[in-house]
């Protein structure tokens, strides 16, 4: 009997469910455009506008649809509930923030990066929506790849280029593991859906349990490595360090961003954290990455190396509070938002400090470099990277505080009081390195260097307009998160 | 009964030091000594009409004392401080001796600091003090007379580093404040105990306390009358320099004249006999106290006296006979009669007075010279210091009829009556004593040849100076009257006035000598007295070097027996080193190395980990999968 | 007179410092607004004491001004005034407006360093009013980022070093504090986080090593940090030192008054049965002792000026944790006192000394002698707050340190026997510097540097003199003052000993 | 258990000489000389495993791994290899990071494996009804187009930016770069 | 054909871990970054004879498809990674991994 095309049971569209997936109708529809863009050798300016217009508007759609739709379900590969919708949009601002200062290599017109850029997007919107693990594993794939080019833009210089061959080696040797951890789902259970899983896991018992450990540790690890907690983050700091400052930024923070959710959307789905040693494992993860995070970033001398091991530190804080199922999800997404958006202006603001200084593009900054700044950049993005930072240590009256409150809550409330001190000492290590960070750019007397014209004025206008946007943003990001999460929490009922 | 005037006798003073201290500060000693020295007088004028008002006032013994209320200085809990001004029989006799020798000393300074280049400062210092004093004495409530005692050891500090361009000046200064604070604790304890068990603070009441019988059985526990008794005794040692604490004060005579004369000789001083005469009812509730007052008083006198004798400057001379005179006192107290101690206390202000300004006038005409073996023979150069001089020392030797003699004998009565004959002789040492070195200092300044070219040139000072001098000569000679023995007539105007201070509150005095013991004692006294000073006058015309204390003895005194060394090697110097080790370990190693310690460590620690990151990317492959499994392991045997 | 005022005693320092911001170009004019923006202060303080003495609530803490501004986070926005931060706010208006004063014309003191002064003031007097623990935190941690500034930027040589471990102490203490909030957020039947209804919170358990106990203990540690109580006090000296004059005189004017505060408001009134526990008493009185014993030891080491006062004002704060922990109306409004006492006296003695290092700029004591010569007017002054931080009687500081140790003596008469010596060594160290500065020869550095006071350095230091002798004399004034709220605070904790 | 057909039954010789051989041929991968013969051994064993699949039934998946994997990726390989005429590269260092290495992966591995052979039944056959045609081509075409529809569509952009990335690395090549060894 | 007393599955999975450990111990181990990725090629076959076997084993597509997915993503890496050597090679002279090291610390 003949199969028609689509079996309407399993892959049936309703009339109004172009809504749900208008917005990644809508980064089809980019991807295609920057294409055709790139291989017209469109200038930066033309990318950088086209994949900023589509990517803000996929951001909108995305927060539109979250408080029109419901759930939307596309068999077991796609789930977009009002949690998924948040982390997409979220993932698309942050993208639309940092393709608006990506400057293609100066020997040759390269254009490719707006394509790539969107495609990491939609591998990163598609992964917490991921049901059963083909579908999540292709959705890592489709991130990783044009992440691994994308950190490869500069390709003319050996920084670059080191740290993309780094990153797709690293990638590469991890994404085995984790295939062999679905497999081993896939032998334990026979099948691939998140549901079928966790019934399989809860009928596991005996030697079959040790196999359902080694598969989760094997696939957490994988992902660890992804958001680099601590064992696994040593491309991290390469990554940060070579990668062009734009990618670096949006990948410290989306991929994070979208990853962690996906973690807790996947894990809690297949009832992993009941298995006897996930959460210890998971804790253990997040407790190294707190301290000796803290610590290696203590001693770094060049800002964006200090950013990477903030990063593993606030991955570590994440890690800390993950194993408590899925009503972590509106706090951690919240806390990995402000994160994104204070390391965004970081970068911003170091990659301002470039021009103005007249280093070449992909060099990156000692931190007491900062000081001949003073003379040379108006106060005002000393004051916003002061901000930035500040928020990262969770300075009170700054965003970053309220979410790291919110996330240290949960461990108050489920009592874990030695993950909590862990945290707090965390955070005094954290103010250690923030602000000594800070120290060059406002404690030293100024140094009045010679004041070199930078050729690339304009885009400094851009980055400005970024900082600007962000600053603004993540302020009434922080503040109005907190009382938008009330709503969101009724509907994550489902 | 309300009188609204004592303010006045206090806002005088703090007035005139405002003026001078704040507004005026001009140059010349004319001037400010004017406008100070009307301050004390205005003082003196107001403190005359309340101790006529309070004379008049012959009401039952508990209401006779004027009450001037200002304001509650401060009122919390079990603590209430009204700032009260009070006139009683014995601080009226104390107010006119403070305003009487105030204004005589601000006068006679008027000339002593006629060249002196900021001298408005030294008058508003010493309005300050005057001021200070008044609130001691005025106080009603103990916490108010400490205000006045802090205040009073305060321009002490200040008028001794008045000359504050040599160290050693403003070294002594904090020696006698830093002296005078550990004497303020004592009397801080006393206040603590007085609000907390005894509920108030006020001295009237205080001294009701001793017979209410209700509160007697309410069960006030016995230490905490010791204590009170005995933090009041600690700080009256170290106001009015008895042994432990009394190496202040020589040292206060680095200060000028008229300071040494008006606060370490008539007021300050005596405030701690005065203060315990005012509580004494409470002070005699612990008879042990009143012992130690007696041979801390017998110990000092005895040092003091011993100092004295082979001193050659002729300001350290009478340092050393105040203080001795101060054990006096203390022995008078001691032996159960402050009204004998008070006695003295009226007479030595008026003869300590006398002496010191004539020691001053001395030392001004020798151009500031004070050293004893450069004068002589100034008895025809300087006729009217020379004779109130000697009008000073018989006073204080205690020749017949003159104060000395009625107030000294009375505490040799006093003390035969409670210690019988062996305090009696010991006292007595100490009078011959005190008769040895006062004629040796005399004969040494006045008689013999003049010894430097200083002394061939001293000249009389002018009448500003020696015209106090002969008010205070008069008065050391027949001040003496107020209080005659019973064989001389039944005159005993002090005893009254102390016993009704204390709102009616009676303490039986120890029984009466007879006749013949009085008459006994004073032959005895004056007659020995008298044959020592013809001797001591006698040798010292001849030899100026006479030691009267045999060898190893003289070479002890000379040196003061090196207490203040003692007190350098045993107390200071160990406190100060102890502290500053302390410190040091607590501040610099521990807790300031632990804070830059562990940052340090977490530094290294980086470093250290640092050195996994080789950067090729086979290393990190391979711990991801070395850490992977290692935690898979942990986990799993740790699961088991 | 309605509640707006008393919100804008906060808001109206931090609109201003947003002012001074766009204040950029010159300094005069910045130094000048700053003056007259003292002026609406001084009227919002005026309204404030005017709503104060009209309310009649007799409760604990009464609620002035209350809007909600994290209903997530169970926290409105609520300040309370009453007898305990009115004093305070005041000494805070009082000492920013001398400061302001002493600001005019120094050419170092740019806008900005006016604008992070503002905003430390409304961060301070922020927590002073705040009556929501998660308020009371955020202005708790927002005045630390304006003072690792001004000591950052403006201090002297090794100011990095003090600002970065000013920072890391308070912040250790503070997150103690934030660990105890987390708990009490956390708690099942707290309705808001508001000081009343924590006062309420019944379940916490009682007793030694109960959560309330740790609860007691976190804000503790962030109070003692800040005090600072003598273990914790090592950043002190460096951060009065590094800082410049103005900072080091709102430090000890203001931030260090706000853990004797803080202790007052959210230990002992908040958790009385855990503060009268003999462990926790007794211990706390262990620390007073030491802090004034080793702080006055400390003062007695230093050579370097500053270095003394700072930690003369350790040996005070000593005394007033002895006040609040002597469980006694009159060690607590002696404490009370003392607070308004030191902040005017060693606020003096810095601005002084502070007026002088403008024109030496060595804090070496073997540098000075003699300006008794060079200038008699300012070394009468300087003698006059010497003698008032050592507590001589006719200046506030005898009676803070009077009622303090009559408190005491009524419940642990040893701790006040030892505590007196403190006045004594005290007396030893402050003379030693008015010894070492005012009297002997004129140093070679006085000579060479005349010390000559504009207009407007009298200006600022004149009225804290004045405010002490007034202090002095009329002390009643501002006891009662304080006599409704600490009535009630100790009501409760004699209730806890009698249990 | 369930009482589907048991549809692994012993396994025969075929497939017992041709998983050793594959093993062999891995290890050549690893050990040889130069890199053109750990090329060819690739190759190999692709085409080994592809006869496993074979044998296994799953013929769809045989003849993807021979066309595509054997045939395209390890060509591939071989073709770059000749291209960038490496020197023979040297014999793995085993050094002590090796050593440790291959000491932890194979413990790790074997202790899964024993874990597997030694406990009987771990892996009870899957619940649907055995249809020896779940792994025809069929089958695995109906299951793309309906369980894994968006991924397979997501794979198309993989695949694009893959492409696309090529080609941007490509064009930095050939133009001359002011890049030398050793960039300061 | 002649059976052996080894089950099928059990026999098929020892294969398969063996290919994936030899796999992992030549990726860490061979200096040339190109060795690297043929070893990285092995690690994923063994992942595939994995699959194919349990897919044959619960008679499930799933496996199969996943199969199909894993050689797909393979091929992308592969040419990606091959043209990042290619570069590195003509660029900076050799493909040993270890001799990029520049970015550390």
């Amino acid at each position: 009997m003949p199969i028609d095309f689509f079996d309407s049971s399993i892959f049936y569209l309703g009339p109004d469910d172009w809504k749900n997936l208008s917005p990644f109708i809508l980064l089809f529809a980019g991807i295609a455009v920057l294409v055709v863009a790139a291989s017209m050798r469109a200038k930066d300016l033309v990318l950088r506008t086209l994949s900023f217009s589509f990517l803000s508007g996929a951001a909108v759609l995305f927060f539109a649809s979250l408080l029109s739709q419901g759930r939307f379900f596309l068999g077991s590969s796609m789930e977009l509930g009002p949690m998924e919708r948040i982390v997409a949009g979220g993932i698309c601002l942050i993208a639309a923030l940092s393709s608006l200062y990506v400057r293609g290599p100066d020997y040759a017109r390269h254009s490719e990066w707006g394509a790539l850029l969107l495609i990491c997007v939609l591998g990163m919107c598609l992964l917490p929506t991921a049901r059963n693990w083909v579908a999540f594993f292709v959705y890592l794939e489709v991130l990783s790849i044009p992440a691994y080019l994308l950190s490869a833009l500069y390709s003319n210089r050996e920084k670059s280029l080191e740290a993309s061959m780094k990153y797709l080696m690293m990638g590469a040797f991890v994404s085995c593991f984790f295939l062999l951890g679905i497999s081993l789902f896939f032998a334990v259970s026979g099948s691939f859906k998140f549901e079928a899983i966790s019934v399989a896991m809860t009928a596991a018992a005996g030697p079959q349990q040790f196999l359902c450990f080694t598969a989760v540790a094997l696939v957490f690890s994988s992902l660890a490595f992804k958001v680099s907690l601590f064992p696994f983050h040593f491309w991290a700091a390469d990554v940060y360090q070579g990668a062009p400052a734009p990618i670096a930024s949006f990948l410290a923070g989306a991929t994070k961003l979208s990853v962690f959710s996906s973690i807790v959307l996947a894990f809690s789905e297949c009832g992993l954290w009941d298995i006897p040693g996930v959460s210890l494992y998971v804790k253990l993860l997040g407790v190294l990455s707190v301290v000796l995070g803290a610590v290696m970033a203590l001693t770094q001398s060049r800002l964006r190396r200090m950013l990477a091991y903030s990063g593993v530190v606030n991955a570590g804080f994440v890690a800390l509070v993950l194993p408590n199922g899925l009503s972590v999800l509106p706090s951690v997404i919240g806390f990995l938002l402000v994160y994104a958006l204070s390391v965004l202006i970081c970068f911003a603001v170091h990659e301002i400090a470039l021009l103005r200084l007249g280093r070449s593009m992909d060099d990156d900054l000692e931190i007491n470099s900062f000081v001949e700044l003073k003379s040379k950049l108006s106060p005002f993005y000393l004051v916003l990277l002061g901000f930035a930072l500040l928020s990262l240590a969770g300075i009170p009256p700054l965003p970053g505080f309220f979410t790291k409150y919110v996330l240290l809550s949960v461990l108050a409330k489920n009592s874990a009081f030695l993950l909590l001190a862990v945290a707090l000492i965390g955070t005094f290590l954290g103010l250690g390195f923030y602000l000594r960070s800070l120290v060059p750019m406002a404690l030293y007397p100024a140094i009045d260097s010679k004041k070199t014209n930078s050729e690339t004025s304009s885009s400094g206008a851009s980055l400005t307009a970024i900082a600007a946007t962000v600053f603004s943003l993540l302020v009434l990001f922080g503040f109005t998160y907190l009382q938008g999460l009330i709503s969101s929490a009724e509907l994550m009922a489902r | 009964m309300i009188f609204e005037g004592l303010r006045w006798i206090l806002l005088a003073p703090l007035l005139g030091a405002v003026l001078n201290g704040v507004i005026l500060q001009n140059k010349s000693a004319k001037i400010s000594g004017l406008v100070a020295t009307l301050a004390s007088l205005v003082a003196f004028g107001f403190s005359v009409v309340a101790c006529s008002q309070l004379s008049g006032l012959n009401s039952a013994p508990e209401q006779n004392f004027l009450i001037d209320p200002l304001f509650t200085w401060m009122s919390s809990g079990h603590v209430y401080v009204p700032f009260n001004l009070e006139l009683t029989s014995i601080t009226s006799v104390m107010l006119l001796v403070i305003t009487g020798i105030g204004s005589l000393i601000h006068i006679y300074s008027i000339s002593y600091l006629s060249e002196e280049e900021s001298p408005w400062r030294f008058f508003s210092y010493l309005n300050l003090f005057l001021a200070a004093m008044l609130v001691l004495v005025l106080a009603s409530n103990l916490a108010v007379v400490f205000l006045g005692w802090e205040g009073v050891g305060l321009c002490s500090y200040l008028l001794i580093g008045y000359w504050y361009k040599k160290p050693e000046n403003t070294a002594a200064g904090m020696k006698a404040f830093i002296t005078n604070r550990v004497g303020d604790i004592g009397f801080l304890i006393a206040l603590f105990v007085a609000f907390s068990f005894f509920q108030t603070g006020d001295i009237s009441r205080l001294a009701e306390r001793v017979n209410d019988y209700a509160f007697l059985s309410s069960g006030v526990p016995t230490w905490a009358w010791y204590t009170f008794a005995g933090s009041l005794l600690w700080a009256a040692t170290a106001k009015s320099a008895q042994i432990p604490l009394y190496i202040w004060l020589p040292d206060a005579m680095a200060g000028p004249t008229p300071v040494s004369a008006l606060i370490h000789a008539a007021t300050m001083v005596t405030s701690g006999i005065f203060l315990i005469c005012r509580v004494w009812p409470l002070f005699a509730m612990s008879p042990v106290i009143v012992d130690a007052a007696f041979w801390i008083g017998m110990s000092t006198a005895w040092l003091a006296a011993l100092i004295a004798v082979s001193q050659t400057d002729v300001k350290k001379v009478l340092a050393y006979s105040t203080v001795s005179q101060l054990g006096f006192m203390f022995v008078a107290l001691g032996a159960g009669s402050p009204a004998a101690a008070f006695f003295h206390v009226i007479t030595h202000a008026c003869f300590k007075a006398l002496l010191f300004l004539a020691a001053g006038s001395v030392i001004h005409g020798m151009h500031h010279k004070q050293e004893m073996s450069l004068m002589g023979g100034l008895k025809d150069k300087m006729k009217i210091t020379h004779v109130c001089f000697l009008i000073g020392t018989l006073a204080i030797i205690g020749f017949p009829l003159t104060a000395g003699f009625f107030s000294k004998d009375m505490i040799l009565a006093k003390v035969f009556a409670a210690q019988g004959v062996f305090g009696y002789i010991l006292l007595l040492g100490a009078a011959l004593l005190t008769a040895a070195y006062m004629f040796r200092a005399y004969t040494l300044c006045f008689w013999g040849g003049a010894r430097s070219e200083y002394a061939q040139k001293a000249h009389e000072s002018d009448p500003l100076m020696y015209m106090p001098l002969v008010v205070l000569a008069f008065l050391s000679l027949f001040i003496g009257w107020l209080e005659l023995p019973e064989v001389f007539g039944h005159f005993t105007k002090i005893t009254d006035w102390v016993h009704s201070s204390w709102y009616g509150v009676g303490v039986g005095e120890q029984a009466h000598l007879s006749h013949l013991a009085e008459w006994l004692l004073m032959l005895i006294t004056s007659v020995l007295s008298l044959t020592v000073a013809y001797y001591s006058f006698k040798i010292y015309q001849r030899n100026p070097e006479f030691k009267i204390l045999p060898e190893p003895l003289h070479k002890w005194s000379t040196n003061k027996f090196y207490v203040d060394e003692a007190f350098e090697l045993l107390l200071i110097k160990p406190s100060m080193k102890a502290g500053r080790f302390i410190n040091r370990i607590s501040d610099e190693t521990t807790f300031n190395g632990l804070a830059n310690g562990s940052f340090r460590f977490t530094r290294l620690s980086g470093r250290l980990l640092a050195l996994f990151h080789t950067g090729s990317v086979q290393t990190y492959a391979w711990h991801f999968v070395f850490w992977s499994s290692l935690i898979v392991g942990a986990i799993f045997l740790w699961t088991l | 007179m309605d509640p707006i005022n008393t919100a804008m005693l906060i808001f109206w320092p931090a609109i201003f410092a947003f002012l001074l911001f766009t204040f950029r170009k010159n300094k005069k004019a910045a130094q000048w607004a700053n003056m007259v923006f003292h002026l609406p202060w001084f009227w919002f303080l005026y309204q404030s004491c005017l709503l104060w003495r009209s309310s009649t609530a007799d409760g604990m803490f009464p609620i002035v001004f209350n809007s909600d501004f994290f209903p997530l986070l169970k926290s409105n926005f609520a300040l309370g005034l009453d007898g305990l931060n009115l004093p305070l706010i005041g000494l805070n208006v009082f000492l920013s407006f001398c400061l302001s004063l002493y600001a005019l014309g120094k050419e170092k003191l740019s806008s900005s360093y006016l604008a992070l002064f503002a905003l430390l003031n409304a961060a301070s007097v922020g927590s002073l009013m705040a009556a929501d623990a998660f308020v009371f935190y955020i202005f708790w941690e927002a005045m630390l980022i304006p003072m690792f500034f001004l000591i950052g930027i403006w201090g002297s040589k090794n100011r990095v070093y003090a600002a970065l471990k000013f920072f890391a102490f308070t912040m250790l203490g503070s997150l103690a504090m934030l660990a105890a909030i987390l708990y009490l957020w956390v708690q099942p039947d707290i309705q808001s986080m508001g000081w009343h209804s924590i006062a309420q919170l019944g379940l916490l358990g009682d007793g030694l090593w109960s959560p309330r106990f740790w609860v007691f203990c976190g804000f503790l540690i962030a109070f003692l940090v800040k005090i600072p109580a003598w273990p914790l006090h090592v950043w002190l000296p460096d951060a009065h030192t590094e800082a410049p004059t103005g900072a080091s005189v709102i430090l000890a004017g203001v931030l260090l008054k706000l853990g004797v505060y803080g202790i007052a408001r959210w230990c002992l009134a908040l958790f009385p049965s855990i503060a009268v526990l003999d462990v926790v008493s007794f211990t706390m009185k262990v620390l007073a002792l030491a802090g004034i014993i080793l702080g006055s030891y400390g003062a007695l080491r230093q050579t370097d000026i500053k270095r003394t006062i700072a930690y003369s004002s350790v040996a005070h704060l000593g005394f007033m944790l002895l006040g609040l922990f002597s469980f006694q109306l009159a060690g607590f409004q002696g404490a009370m006192f003392q607070n308004i006492a030191h902040g005017l006296s060693t606020g003096a003695l810095f601005l002084i000394f502070g007026i002088i290092y403008d024109r030496t700029h060595t804090r070496e004591l073997s540098d000075y002698g003699g300006l008794g010569i060079v200038n008699p007017r300012l070394s009468m002054l300087f003698v006059l707050s010497v003698m008032a931080s050592i507590g001589l009687p006719g200046l506030p500081g005898f009676i803070g340190e009077f009622l303090i140790l009559n408190g005491t003596f009524v419940l642990s008469p040893w701790f006040a026997f030892f505590a007196c010596f403190g006045i004594l060594l005290g007396a030893v160290y402050m003379l030693r510097i008015v010894r070492g500065m005012i009297y002997g020869e004129t140093s070679s550095v006085l000579k060479s540097h005349p010390i000559k006071l504009s207009f407007s350095e009298w200006g600022s230091i004149i009225p804290m003199i004045i405010a002490m002798i007034v202090l002095g004399f009329w002390g009643q004034g501002l006891i009662a003052v304080t006599a409704r709220a600490s009535a009630t605070i100790i009501y409760n904790l004699q209730g806890e000993i009698l249990r | 258990m369930s009482e589907g057909i048991v549809v692994m039954g012993q396994v025969n010789l075929f497939q017992v000489v041709v998983g050793i051989l594959a093993l062999a041929a891995a290890i050549g991968v690893v050990h040889s000389k130069s890199a053109v013969s750990s090329a060819l051994s690739l190759m190999a064993t692709l085409f080994l495993t592809a006869f496993l699949y074979f044998a296994k039934g799953a013929y769809f998946a045989g003849v993807v791994q021979v066309l595509i994997y054997a045939g395209a990726i390890a060509v591939l390989f071989v073709f770059i290899v000749m291209l960038l005429d490496l020197k023979p590269s040297r014999v793995a260092i085993p050094g002590q990071k090796g050593v440790a290495l291959l000491a932890f992966a194979a413990t790790a591995m074997f202790v899964v494996v024993v874990a597997l052979l030694a406990v009987p039944g771990l892996f009870e056959p899957g619940l649907q009804e055995s249809n020896l045609t779940a792994l025809s081509a069929k089958a695995i075409s109906y299951n793309f187009v309906s369980t894994y529809m968006l991924p397979f569509q997501a794979t198309g952009f993989l695949i694009l930016a893959a492409i696309v990335g090529v080609i941007m690395l490509a064009k930095s090549v050939r133009s001359p770069s002011n890049e030398s060894r050793g960039e300061p | 054909m002649i059976s052996l007393p080894v089950g099928e599955l059990e026999f098929h999975v020892f294969v398969s871990i063996a290919l994936f450990a030899i796999g992992a111990y030549g990726f860490l181990c061979k200096r040339s970054g190109l060795i690297a990725l043929m070893c990285l090629e092995l690690m994923l076959n063994g992942v595939n004879l994995f699959l194919m076997t349990f897919s044959k084993h619960h008679s499930s597509p799933d496996g199969a498809s996943l199969f199909l997915f894993i050689v797909l993503v393979a091929a992308a890496e592969a040419a990606i990674a091959l043209s990042i050597f290619v570069i590195l090679s003509r660029r900076f002279g050799s493909v040993v991994l270890d001799d990029y090291r520049r970015l550390k610390g």
